[in-house]
């Protein structure tokens, strides 16, 4: 008996209909005022931000996990930049057990090496910007030429200086950002919510069931 | 012939040379400031008319729901409604939504002056919480509820602040500072929507023309457009910063993206008519 | 020692060695990159313990035993490092999934759907707004996958497709601004620094 | 008991979880929506006969993105575009170089292509060696993709899935390479520079057509079929509201704002 009462559990429908109990709650929560339902869901909402955090666990120690077989294998050109990472992961955990995530030594780590590190890596895509700019970046069609036009006028409005080149595209910029972009960007955004609702139909159906792997 | 090889050449330059223009670039605003005029737009006005007029002790949620790599342009927003918010009869929540967001926040209020304000009585610090949408939805709901303490290890029971902020209704405008069309979506659904909360959208310029129709249909109150925004935000406030700093550079580099935009296709175009030509 | 020189030391060092990747691809530009991710990883597991501290740990301890509950589902997500029970790792990220599905899609529904419509057609009829609402009906022709783009409904998705083209424009001016101010702050944080060292901050 | 304010919601939600249900109803009976063509889709042909032609690979990337993150649709849309060009390089005999950015996509990319193959009748032409996996992080991955093309010099470039920073990296470097480009992307922000650098782009959402288009898939087209009668009613509201607005009637606003 207990065999069989287990292998039940185990089967993927059990997580399917969690899945579709947890979110018809939550939706008749939004369009119900039924206070037995509100005060559940209210739980269930703060249940899910305390899971949230075990999987941000659960991502870094996955990490872990790769950067360790990395070095058990002293995989060639590779496995002392992960013992770098490790060792730099270890002495942040340990000064921020010490004097606190906000103290001063972690603080210190984390604006001179990660801040630092991390915004310089994005601002690379800076140069890469002007050389696509000048040898990729063409008006192939006419949708492309339109959207370049488009891009300039924008840019020029974005720089102070536009208004000197020519005196009308601070306003002409203006309206093409409130009319004409506002217009598709919200037909876009309509598009997205519809495919975003039958996405979510279709996982709560039990229909989608990637994501329990 | 020739002509076409000079044209051909000049779409195939090496990008070391267009890098060492762009950096020449940047370093000749820094250095010595040209001061470039800023026009204000209407809707940093907005932001700052809306924060002016705030009745005393209300209370302004900042959520830094931004990352490092976009500190760069939150930043200088982030510091200059800080300072600002500061120097007003106002209670101030920072919280974060994105893993990143706290400790750059912290890092904010440590470099702002505090004027007469007290930790906990006038401001807190709430730290990161998990989960995304969820959070979002679960901070709107129920704050005591859902938090127990503050970024640095405080009960917050225990902060007179929080017994004036218990869920979205008593934010009397919400600022999220961030990279994340995604992250300004979610408030339009999980604060706006049920609560009507005012959401000001200081975001990275790139995601500003997708938030646009959120602020033409009054879902989102205003918008901070990136560097520019602090900038105008800045001048507005009489403090000029890093905003108004970058403005000139940026000015400067993205003239010259214009100038590769326009002689790149220049001699793409010059190259395809040689070619129709030719074949003719 | 001052740590806040060497901190910005540190800080410009690293971003002289990314930067270094655009001459070429090199080890210094990975030692960089490892680092700051060797940094973040270390940071996250910090914030995640420390927000279970605030939202698992305080309720408890003021008695609210029932978040015992999900305290055992998050640690269930670690049998999946085990063979034999790793389905029971499925059943937090069902309760995650299906709140976070539901949640966005009621939202979307209600903000998104109905609010973007509303907007629409509760605006005073100027000239502008009525061109916004062609311009959005237009656009919607074109994301219509099971009409054939033909006849007048060919037109009014090109239409659609060109008022597309000019928010991707907008978009694109937008991206080369957030770029180069992106760009810039790491110039002005190389200035800083140097002005401090020389003396003349 | 109904919350005030969110009534014409739940009439939304439940007019399209009718609808969807109905369609997918008559999918099961074979009957499914006819799908319009698609010149991004149609392009991935043209592109491999090239590259035969010329006896040059053909390159492919899914993205950045891998299953565990919302984007996670934008990879399964990729995978299926690998699928359709895996057939085509069987067919025309053309090589075929596929490169992932996360470990967790790289087994599935492999079984796609095998599936591929296997499909055009040619299980023997696949090669392992076709797939790549490069690195999880976002600029070596990248870089190995220039790298690619560039020392191969492929013929064709064919991106489908999500695209962050790198995308112009990666679209400047398949000019560069004079390859014929299609990309697609429902990143908004990165398909400006797709549509600038490509020959041929797929547009936000088209790209979760693919499995509707490639494949007739019925339970996609059904799911397509019933966004467009969505669509429908979005459109009708729009055009009822805006000549009630000029009329001066209230009626729908007001009936929004239940």
């Amino acid at each position: 008996m207990e065999v069989t009462s287990m292998s039940v559990l185990k089967r993927r429908e059990v997580a399917v209909f969690m899945t579709a109990l947890a979110g018809i709650a939550v939706i008749a929560d939004y369009f119900l005022k039924v206070p037995i339902l509100n005060t559940a869901v209210a739980d269930l909402l703060r249940w899910g931000v305390i899971l949230a955090s075990f999987m941000l666990i659960w991502g870094t120690i996955s990490m872990i996990r790769v950067h360790a077989n990395v070095i058990r294998k002293k995989t060639p050109n590779q496995w002392y930049y992960s013992v770098w990472l490790v060792f730099l992961m270890v002495v942040f955990v340990a000064v921020s057990l010490i004097q606190g995530l906000a103290g001063p030594s972690s603080r210190w780590m984390y604006d001179s090496i990660y801040v630092a590190s991390s915004s310089t890596y994005y601002s690379i895509l800076g140069f890469y910007m002007i050389s696509a700019s000048y040898r990729a970046i063409r008006a192939r069609s006419g949708e492309a030429t339109l959207l370049l036009v488009i891009a300039v006028i924008i840019m020029l409005m974005n720089a102070p200086i536009g208004a000197a080149v020519w005196e009308g595209i601070p306003a002409l910029g203006k309206w093409i950002v409130d009319v004409p972009n506002t217009a598709a960007s919200r037909g876009y955004i309509i598009g997205l919510a519809i495919g975003a609702v039958i996405l979510g139909v279709r996982t709560l159906a039990g229909r989608e069931r990637g994501y329990l792997g | 012939m020739a002509g076409e090889d000079a044209w051909t050449k000049l779409g195939r330059i090496d990008p070391r040379i267009l890098y060492a223009l762009l950096i020449i670039v940047l370093i000749i605003p820094i250095i010595t400031p040209v001061g470039l005029p800023i026009p204000i737009t209407d809707q940093t006005r907005k932001t700052y008319e809306a924060v002016e007029k705030l009745p005393p002790g209300s209370v302004v949620v900042c959520s830094m729901d931004t990352s490092g790599a976009a500190w760069g342009e939150n930043g200088p927003q982030a510091v200059v409604v800080l300072k600002h918010l500061f120097q007003k009869p106002l209670k101030i929540v920072v919280v974060g939504f994105e893993t990143d967001g706290p400790m750059l926040g912290q890092q904010a209020l440590l470099q702002i002056p505090k004027g007469e304000k007290k930790y906990g009585e006038d401001y807190v610090n709430l730290g990161f919480i998990a989960g995304g949408e969820t959070a979002r939805a679960a901070f709107g709901r129920d704050i005591h509820k859902l938090v127990s303490r503050d970024f640095l290890g405080n009960p917050i029971d225990k902060l007179p602040i929080m017994e004036k902020v218990r869920n979205a209704e008593d934010f009397a405008l919400f600022f999220t500072f961030t990279s994340l069309i995604s992250a300004v979506e979610m408030y339009v659904r999980q604060l706006h929507a049920p609560y009507k909360t005012k959401v000001v959208a200081a975001i990275i310029g790139l995601g500003v023309p997708s938030i646009v129709p959120y602020y033409n249909a009054g879902q989102v109150f205003s918008i901070l457009s990136g560097s520019l925004g602090a900038a105008e935000y800045e001048l507005l406030t009489k403090m000029p910063g890093e905003g108004v700093r970058l403005s000139d550079a940026l000015s400067l580099s993205t003239l010259l993206v214009v100038a590769c935009v326009v002689v790149g296709n220049v001699a793409f175009l010059a190259v395809k008519k040689k070619r129709k030509e030719e074949k003719r | 020692m001052d740590f806040a020189l060497l901190g910005s030391f540190v800080a410009v060092v690293l971003t002289l060695l990314i930067y270094s990747f655009l001459y070429k691809e090199n080890r210094f530009y990975r030692f960089a990159e490892y680092s700051f991710i060797g940094v973040a990883s270390g940071y996250w597991l910090m914030v995640a313990i420390n927000n279970l501290q605030s939202v698992a740990w305080g309720p408890i301890i003021k008695g609210n035993y029932l978040y015992v509950i999900p305290l055992i589902l998050g640690v269930a997500l670690f049998a999946r490092l085990s063979k034999g029970y790793s389905w029971l790792a499925r059943w937090p990220v069902a309760v995650v999934v299906g709140t976070g599905t539901a949640l966005a899609l009621r939202g979307f529904v209600d903000a998104m759907f109905i609010g973007q419509i509303r907007a629409t057609i509760a605006a005073p009829m100027n000239f502008d707004n009525l061109l916004i609402a062609v311009i959005t009906v237009c656009s919607l022709f074109f994301f219509m996958f099971t009409v054939e783009h033909k006849g007048p409904i060919g037109i009014v998705a090109k239409i659609g497709r060109y008022g597309l083209m000019v928010y991707f424009g907008v978009l694109f001016g937008n991206h080369v601004m957030t770029r180069m101010a992106l760009l810039t702050s790491r110039f002005i944080e190389i200035q800083k620094f140097l002005l401090r060292v020389l003396g003349l901050a | 008991m109904l919350t005030s304010g969110r009534g014409a919601a739940l009439g939304a939600l439940v007019i399209m979880v009718i609808v969807y249900a109905w369609l997918l109803n008559r999918a099961s009976k074979g009957k499914v929506p006819r799908i319009r063509k698609m010149a991004g889709f149609d392009a991935i042909e043209e592109a491999v006969g090239r590259a035969t032609e010329m006896g040059r690979p053909v390159f492919f990337t899914p993205g950045i993105s891998g299953f565990d993150h919302a984007d996670s649709p934008q990879t399964i849309a990729g995978l299926t575009v690998l699928r359709h060009l895996a057939k085509l390089t069987a067919k025309y005999k053309a090589r075929l170089i596929a490169a992932v950015s996360k470990a967790t996509v790289l087994p599935v990319a492999e079984e796609t292509v095998r599936q591929g193959y296997i499909e055009a009748g040619r299980p023997e032409a696949y090669e392992p060696s076709m797939l790549r996996y490069l690195s999880d992080e976002q600029f070596a991955w990248a870089g190995g993709c220039i790298g690619i093309m560039h020392r191969e010099g492929v013929a064709a470039n064919i991106m489908v899935g999500n695209f962050m920073g790198e995308s112009l990296l990666l679209a400047e470097a398949g000019y560069q390479a004079g390859a014929i480009q299609v990309a697609g992307t429902a990143n908004r922000s990165q398909i400006g520079f797709f549509v600038t650098v490509a020959d041929y782009c797929l547009i936000g959402e088209e790209i979760f057509a693919a499995g509707a288009y490639l494949f007739q898939d019925p339970v996609q087209l059904a799911g397509l079929g019933a966004q467009d009668m969505a669509k429908w009613i979005a459109i009708g509201a729009v055009a009822l509201g805006i000549i009630l607005n000029v009329l001066g009637i209230p009626v729908l606003v007001n009936l929004l704002k239940m």
